[in-house]
């Protein structure tokens, strides 16, 4: 049972507040797109066995979706921060590194 | 291999049971194998059991990392149906179904397959109409089913409440010749046949590595050293985007947690399987007595074989209300497994961007039925480059957006 | 099995009439949105999960880019009507929803009863260090979305939405019935 | 024969008795008495029979671990099977039948099974039942199913109630007993939240039976101080009759309170099950003692040691008169005194250990008791109770020895900590070679949302024997899930000095196969010795296989007596180090919880929301039969006396059609999308343009989803310059508004927009049918709602009848209708003014039926019957609500993938049958032939099939190859019965094709 803290109200929220929205930071690929990058976008997943950046939203709370970054295998969770970033944040990488020193961002 | 009998068994009760030997081997890897598949589970098993006995490719190595059926096939909730709604699913889930039948005579181990029918409960006008339209397709592919009345489901299943305040029965699908068997039976039958026809099953063994050659696989390193192959299957539930990811390619896949529980074993009770899949539970009653409960997967990636309570609360929820009688009966143990879910809910049978390298994966929630059926289309696959029950199950329908969508008639359940 | 008929309350709920409701999407951080806001209520933007009450108005913070205005029923047009006019040159969405929403008025025995009624339903920390007055706390009873509030310690303010206000009224009679007095709080 | 004692039992009132029946028959226990407790009192030895073999079982245990004393409690819709008497508190009028027996608990039938044992080893099953084929469905498997299971099935509705409880603290500890204790003491006194909860109805665990001093007091006089203190301290709570369920990720467990089991007369919920978020969690669970594996122990009387002491010690009875004591390490001789204090016979202690020397030991043997060291029991003797057991030299094979006369054996194989919580959310176990057991491993800890361990154990649980050790590591325990400094004071310990224990797994050590086979690892599942070596020696050597295959473990008591000693014989067989071996996964629950509790408050009416419209009541008022629609509940029709759903959908359509009807389409989605950017936004949501819609219009829309495929319809109106409403399906809002949000939130972050879901907030009434408008002129409107002010797809404000009103002209039945929207604290009153006023000319309310069957005869999509997730607007002739101008939408690139581009699929058309008749719901289109797999080629199927009252004959709509061109093509269709159906393909719209009726 995951506990996130919602960044944008500060709730530290039971996982029945929330709603899991899949793998964070895909890139949207439209018309005119390649076949493979359209898939890409739309199924290929990580799907890491390990740090995992992935959607929520507070749905019982207030309504916002912001982004976590988990461990599939430990369910460690090292952050949470704000939808609006296309990548993740320094700071986060950061703190996994200095947990994880050989991880690196794939 | 000794041959299992009544017979036997009263032969050997005169020597308590001293003589009864391995029912697989336990041996080392040899260098190199024709065919070597990863994932000792009830899909690798019966691919391999397949490649020996429809296409006599014995030479053949199964890898698994840890004991053999220790992964989803010994998780499940063992329920057997074919009532699938598109033709590629029907085909394959009945030809399964149809070899699950005579599966405890092919193998020569009892698997207990126990065709004791399988309701699936409408309860809504919607999912009415969507069982009637499953019927009828059912009808042309050569699945028996048929729906029926809510008397008649009460008939099958005396426990059931009709008129739940919410979610009245307004009938259901119903395929007499589904039902259940004792999962890890299955894959020790198999286990034991592929051992018996000179297969080498290596448990303990991970893989590390997946070597290539200009595009073709070449062999796989492990933790008890490099091994040599012709063909690789990838057959590993929970895992398959991790070792895809040894052979360099990804999948529409995502690693979710699915969970079960038992209550304690009471007296017969509940003859069918019963699928509610508005309210998202799922129960039948083993053999042992237990009621044997599950619902719908979890929504985020696990990789830890334990889900979250709320979905074990759900199901339960779910079923006190339709079998009022459960809520004095006790949960002895709750359980999860990981598995995979596809971009459309439906497997992945298929050849890979790696030559020679093929893949069976994406079962989702349902795979235990399937597997004699997926292990016959693997293993044909395997051998002869393409398979018809396999062919619509293909990696390129993604691209294509020919989904195989059976969320259409069915909810979580399977 | 929960036949509410055979219950008797330690706890008592009551459903409230007509309470006004002002949804207000802006960016908060604009001084002209507490400006247009005050002039309503007359009291100052609440921080993030705070509702501001006073004489029958008030704020509710809900999300970063949205407060709820409580003020009396009949007055919510013309306050929507006041609020899109100061907020013209500002990208706003203000909306008279006090219709689309139940509010019910929970009153215990003593202020650990409704603390505790309300932990039979809602996952949230109800602890006094954790949640006090002035806190708007937006969660779920049971398996409906509901937002509370204590108006005192022994009385707290529960709003869902209207259609499921019976489902909320009931879980909520259950939860105060007695014999099922837990004495955590 | 068992009894009660003249004197002692420290939790009885010998004052008051409680009488209860056990199969019917009468008997008396005393207040404070185990249902256990009261049955060995009243020498009722025989509780029960085993799963597979039907042997007689006695009571072994005095806890949670009880694997046989399994009874019946209660009746009819209180009753409940599977209930350990060693966990039921006795209460006045209690009833307990004991199970899996037939005719009767004495003569049980199934007991044949124990004369066949040896041709039923473990998993014989496996290896016979296989021909023929037919006969496993028909003969053995109802024979087996039959003869196992245990209790019986309760057949009625559940009259009691349940409920749940949130807490959050920052440390729950789970166990009573004194470490448990300590560690409240000691976190409480640093002010942290805290919870102690205990499964039993008592608090301080062993230490009182074990006769332990603690400050220079008596053990309970300890505790009772400590309770008092703690019950002082504002910031612990103290919970009795709670147990630690399970432990799941991120800090979250589940207690298990029975609140009215020992006080069903009590009203209150029976159950509460406790959902705790505990930053930190102490596993004070204690330890539990293991059996000895001999021939026959498994024959009543046979029991544990520490079992037989509290018996005596907690309630005053013992299980025989005359004792044997049988041990592999010291404590077990604390029976063997305790009973010899109590005036019973001690006939001997039963010592493998050859020179074992001790406290204890010299205790015993200046109180006079026989030792015998060096020794073993060769076997237990006795049918359905034991009459003596046979001793020999534990290092030989038991063929010879004296025959020691007795009615009671205590056993005792050593403790094992209770590591299951620790274990629950992956903490992992190291072996102690010292103690023979396994115990938690501080190094590998569960890891919560912080990546820190966040379970710690204390006390037995933690693997320690000692009073002393275990109130130390409670501080010790604390100090680290805090990461305070402990000041605590330990109270001063007084209590005996023990050696060590041998690992002793069979006695004795050379016994042959004949005894190995009636050693019992798991009594009720009946797994013997011999059954793990046969697993073993068949290859089931992983520890999961060999429970799997032998059923170790597996039975309701989970292995907490047997998996131990199954593993170490295991480990033995395969000349394997036990660490080695590794352990089963342990899960949650820790001891069986009832459904009930897990449901919660859940049933009934309140089993799931139920959504109500405001004009709900009044629908219920008119005997509306109604549907689920999500989570709303919406009429579908309204029957009148003597009307069945035919006839109320064709009279409601005919009045509809002939003069007025009205619908409560209050359901209906409702969103407000605003902003500088909303018409941006709008054309990317739907596959046509919206941002062209001019305030004022409406416009019917489809959404699509990413994947290309049709997940929504509905009309959208401009209500001015940036501000549309957007209409979904009645299951659509809430998705439908998330869907929204996600995209703006997630991906076009600069788009100015706000939404905002107003569905509640309105009530919506359709008002239908040729007399619609003169229903508004009757009712007066501030507003011109002729056709030309206000023509089809037009919407205004307007005041009608004195409501605030939002009407917009659309129709989704072909007729003329007005869709009114008004607050939805007004829509009963509105509603049963348009009702008062339609009077007149009949108006009729009508029900989901009745719309679709309207909507049919217009040819009008209704999602989820046209669509079913598959289904792309190009398959249902939508092309003109398909923008070509726009360059993006969502699910633009996916409809150009080469499935989804290609115009050979099925596409929507209209089937009329060659007789009038109405075509089957579901029903396929068949094509000639077989494709690969064998199944029958089809060329489409029914979407919607209706009986069409307004045209007298069957109307439906179909997907079908290529169906546009086909017009006036005959297809075969299946009727559901084997047979066939011939239709021709039809133009969809079946009724008014000009729209005139709507237009007007």
């Amino acid at each position: 049972m995951l506990l996130l803290t919602c960044p944008y109200c500060g709730v530290s929220a039971d996982e029945t507040e929330l709603s899991p929205g899949g793998e964070a930071h895909l890139k949207r690929f439209g018309p005119g797109s390649s076949d493979e990058d359209f898939e890409g976008y739309l199924f290929m997943r990580h799907n890491q066995k390990g740090v995992h950046f992935e959607r929520w939203r507070h749905t019982y709370g207030c309504g916002k979706w912001f982004l976590a970054a988990r461990c599939t295998a430990s369910l460690e969770v090292f952050g949470t921060y704000s939808a609006q970033t296309p990548e993740p944040p320094k700071e986060i990488i950061e703190k996994i590194q200095a947990k994880r020193p050989d991880w690196s961002l794939t | 291999m000794r041959h299992y009998s009544v017979f036997a068994i009263v032969k050997e009760a005169m020597g308590y049971h001293q003589g009864w030997e391995r029912a697989w081997r336990n041996p080392t890897p040899k260098a190199h194998y024709d065919a070597i598949i990863i994932g000792a589970g009830g899909h690798g098993l019966a691919t391999a059991y397949y490649l020996g006995k429809n296409f006599g490719i014995t030479n053949v190595a199964v890898i698994e990392k840890g004991w053999l059926g220790g992964g989803n096939t010994g998780r499940n909730t063992t329920i057997i149906r074919s009532n699938y709604l598109q033709d590629p699913s029907a085909a394959i889930y009945e030809k399964s179904r149809s070899l699950y039948e005579t599966l405890s005579q092919d193998l020569n181990y009892n698997i207990m397959f126990s065709p004791r029918g399988v309701i699936m409960l409408a309860q809504t006008e919607h999912e009415k109409r969507g069982y009637l339209r499953t019927a009828h397709a059912n009808s042309l592919q050569g699945v028996e089913t048929r729906f029926i009345t809510p008397r008649e489901v009460k008939e099958l299943c005396p426990i059931i409440h009709l008129e739940g305040p919410r979610y009245p029965v307004l009938g259901g699908l119903w395929q007499a010749r589904g039902g259940t068997a004792r999962h890890d039976a299955v894959a020790w039958g198999y286990a034991r046949a592929c051992s018996a026809m000179g297969m080498d099953i290596i448990q303990q063994c991970e893989v590390t590595a997946i070597h290539r050659e200009n595009g073709t696989v070449s062999a796989i390193e492990t933790t008890k050293g490099r091994i040599g192959c012709n063909k690789l299957g990838i057959v590993v539930a929970g895992h398959s985007s991790h070792v895809a990811d040894m052979a360099g390619f990804r999948l529409p896949i995502e690693s979710v947690a699915l969970q079960a529980l038992v209550s304690e074993p009471i007296k017969p009770c509940m003859d069918v399987v019963v699928m509610a899949n508005t309210v998202h539970g799922y129960m039948s009653q083993s053999d042992k007595g237990e009621m044997v409960i599950g619902g719908g997967a979890d929504g985020y990636n696990n990789y830890t074989q334990r889900g979250s309570f709320q979905h074990i609360e759900e199901t339960v929820r779910a079923l006190v209300e339709t079998f009022p009688m459960i809520s004095r009966l006790k949960m002895l143990r709750q359980w999860g497994g990981i598995v995979d879910m596809t971009g459309d809910r439906s497997p992945i049978i298929s050849k890979t961007p790696v030559e020679n390298c093929f893949i069976n994966c994406g079962w989702g929630t349902g795979g235990f039925k399937a597997i004699p059926g997926s292990g016959w289309a693997m293993a044909e696959l395997m051998a002869k480059g393409h398979s018809p029950l396999a062919d619509e199950f293909g990696l390129n329908r993604f691209r294509e957006g020919r989904f195989i969508d059976e969320s259409v008639a069915a909810g979580v359940a399977h | 099995m929960s036949d509410l008929s055979t219950l008797t309350a330690y706890v008592s709920v009551t459903e409230l009439p007509l309470q006004g409701m002002i949804t207000l999407r802006a960016d908060l951080a604009q001084k002209s949105v507490a400006t247009a806001v005050k002039a309503i209520t007359g009291l100052a933007m609440p921080a993030p999960r705070e509702i501001v009450e006073k004489g029958g108005y008030g704020i509710a913070w809900m999300s970063h880019d949205e407060v709820m205005i409580l003020c009396p029923a009949a007055e919510c047009s013309a306050h929507v009507a006041t609020l899109d006019k100061k907020l013209a040159k500002l990208h706003h969405l203000a909306l008279d929803m006090s219709d689309a929403r139940a509010v019910f008025e929970i009153t215990a025995p003593n202020a650990g009863a409704l603390r505790d009624t309300l932990a039979k339903l809602m996952p949230a920390d109800f602890h006094p260090d954790t949640f006090g007055m002035g806190e708007l706390r937006r969660s779920r009873v049971a398996q409906a979305a509901a937002a509370v509030w204590l108006t005192s310690p022994k009385t707290a303010r529960l709003f869902c939405f209207r259609s499921v206000a019976q489902y909320v009224h009931d879980l909520l009679r259950v939860s105060g019935a007695k014999g099922g007095e837990v004495g955590y709080f | 024969m068992s009894h009660r004692l003249p004197q002692g039992g420290r939790l009885i009132d010998k004052t008051r008795t409680v009488s209860f029946t056990f199969n019917g028959q009468k008997m008396r226990g005393v207040a404070g008495d185990t249902l256990a407790s009261a049955l060995l009192a009243e020498d009722q030895m025989l509780v029960g029979r085993s799963f597979k073999y039907h042997r007689p079982r006695g009571i072994m245990a005095s806890g949670a671990e009880e694997p046989n004393a399994l009874v019946g409690l209660g009746r009819d819709a209180r009753f409940e099977p599977n209930q350990r008497v060693t966990t039921t508190e006795l209460f006045e009028g209690l009833e307990a039948q004991s199970q899996n027996h037939w005719p009767s608990l004495e003569t049980d039938i199934g007991v044949v099974n124990n004369y066949l044992a040896r041709f039923l080893p473990a998993g014989f099953y496996y290896k016979t039942f296989i021909h023929p084929r037919p006969f496993w469905k028909y003969v053995f498997e109802p024979i087996i199913r039959q003869s196992a299971g245990l209790g019986k099935a309760p057949k009625d509705r559940d009259a009691d109630r349940y409920e749940h409880f949130y807490a959050h603290v920052d440390l729950l500890i789970i166990g009573g007993g004194i470490a448990g204790l300590q560690a409240a003491l000691a976190a409480g006194k640093l002010g942290k939240r805290v919870l102690l909860i205990e499964q039993t109805a008592h608090w301080g665990g062993r230490a009182p039976v074990d006769g332990i001093e603690l400050g220079g007091k008596s053990a309970d006089a300890w505790i009772a101080a400590t309770v008092a203190a703690l019950g002082k301290m504002k910031n612990v709570t103290l919970r009795n009759r709670t147990m630690g369920a399970g432990v799941y990720d991120h800090g979250y467990a589940l207690a298990y309170e029975r609140v009215t089991d020992h006080a069903p007369m009590v009203d209150g919920p029976r159950h509460r099950l406790w959902r705790i978020r505990a930053a930190r969690i102490i596993t004070a669970t204690g330890a539990i003692e293991r059996p000895l594996s001999f021939a026959g122990n498994d024959i009543p009387g046979v029991m544990l040691a520490s079992a037989l002491r509290d018996y005596i010690v907690n309630y005053g009875v013992a299980a025989g008169k005359c004792i044997v004591i049988a041990t592999n390490n010291d404590d077990g001789y604390r029976s063997a005194l305790v009973a010899k204090e109590a005036g019973l016979e001690v006939a001997a202690v039963i010592d493998p250990r050859p020179a074992a020397t001790g406290d204890l030991i010299e205790a015993a043997r200046s109180a006079g008791i026989p030792i015998k060291q060096g020794m073993a029991i060769a076997e237990a003797q006795g049918g359905k109770r034991v009459t003596g057991v046979k001793i020999c030299a534990q290092d030989s094979d038991g063929s010879t020895g004296e025959v020691i006369a007795c009615d009671a054996v205590g056993m005792s194989g050593g403790w094992s900590p209770v590591v299951h919580l620790w274990s629950h959310c992956g903490g992992k176990l190291i072996w102690d070679a010292a103690q023979a057991c396994f115990r938690p491993d501080p190094a590998r800890p569960p890891l919560s949302h912080d990546g820190e361990g966040f379970v710690f154990a204390a006390g037995a649980a933690d693997g320690h024997a000692t009073a002393a050790a275990a109130l130390a590591s409670a501080n010790a325990a604390v100090g680290a899930a805090t990461g305070h400094a402990i000041t605590t004071r330990l109270p001063k310990v007084a209590e005996a000095v023990m050696g060590d224990l041998a690992p002793i797994w069979i006695m004795p050590a050379r016994a042959n196969i004949q005894k190995r086979a009636k050693m019992w690892l798991d009594f009720q599942n009946d797994v013997k010795v011999s059954d793990v070596q046969l697993a073993a020696r068949e290859g089931y050597e992983s520890v999961e296989h060999t429970k799997r295959y032998t059923t170790l473990g597996m039975a309701t008591d989970q292995g907490k007596l047997s998996n131990i000693n199954g593993l170490a014989v295991l480990a033995d067989a395969l000349q394997a180090e036990i660490p080695a071996v590794g352990t089963t996964t342990f899960r949650p629950p820790y001891t069986p919880i009832s459904m009930g509790a897990i449901a919660g408050e859940a049933r009934g009416d309140i089993f799931q929301p139920l959504r109500r419209t405001p004009m709900f009541d009044w629908h219920v008022a008119q005997g509306a039969d109604f549907e689920p629609v999500g989570q709303w509940r919406r009429p579908y029709c309204y029957p009148r006396v003597g009307e069945d759903r035919h006839a109320a959908v064709t009279r409601e359509i005919n009045a509809t059609r002939g003069a007025l009807g009205l619908l409560d389409a209050s359901t209906l989605g409702k969103i407000i999308v605003k902003g500088p950017d909303a018409g941006r936004f709008m054309d990317m949501l739907y596959t046509n343009m919206m941002s062209t819609l001019k305030p004022g219009r409406c416009r019917y829309g489809l959404m699509c989803n990413e994947n290309g495929f049709l997940m929504d319809d509905g009309v959208v109106a401009r209500l001015d310059e940036d501000t549309f409403l957007v209409h979904t399906t009645t299951g659509g809002a809430d998705h439908i508004h998330a869907h929204m949000e996600d995209w703006l939130q997630c991906e076009w972050w600069d788009f100015k927009v706000y939404t905002a879901n107003v569905t509640e907030r309105w009530a919506q009434v359709a008002v239908v049918g040729p007399k619609a408008r003169k229903l508004l002129e009757k009712l007066g409107s501030d507003t011109d709602l002729s056709a030309e002010a206000l023509p089809f797809m037009a919407w205004t404000d307007a005041k009608i009848g004195g409501f605030e009103a939002r009407v917009f002209r659309i129709s989704f039945s072909g007729e003329l209708s007005f869709e009114i929207a008004v607050p939805a604290s007004q829509g009963l009153e509105f509603w049963e003014t348009l009702i008062e006023a339609g009077a007149e000319w009949n108006i009729t309310p009508y029900g989901t039926e009745a719309l679709h069957v309207m909507r049919a005869e217009k040819g009008f999509i209704m999602i989820g019957d046209e669509t079913d997730g598959t289904v792309i607007p190009q398959d249902l002739g939508l092309d003109w609500a398909i923008s070509k101008k726009k360059e993006d939408y969502l699910g633009k690139r996916a409809q150009a993938r080469s499935f989804m581009d290609n115009p050979d699929r099925w596409k929507l058309v209209g089937l009329e049958t060659l007789d009038g008749g109405v075509l089957p719901d579901g029903a396929y289109v068949i094509r000639a032939g077989r494709n690969a797999n064998g199944q029958n080629n089809v060329q489409g199927r029914v979407t919607s099939t209706y009986y069409s009252p307004t045209l007298d004959r069957g109307i439906a709509m179909a997907l079908i190859h290529n169906g546009p061109d086909r017009m006036g093509e005959v297809v075969n269709l299946t009727d559901g019965k084997g047979g066939q159906i011939k239709a021709r393909i039809c133009s969809t719209i079946f009724f008014d094709p000009e729209g005139e009726k709507q237009n007007v």
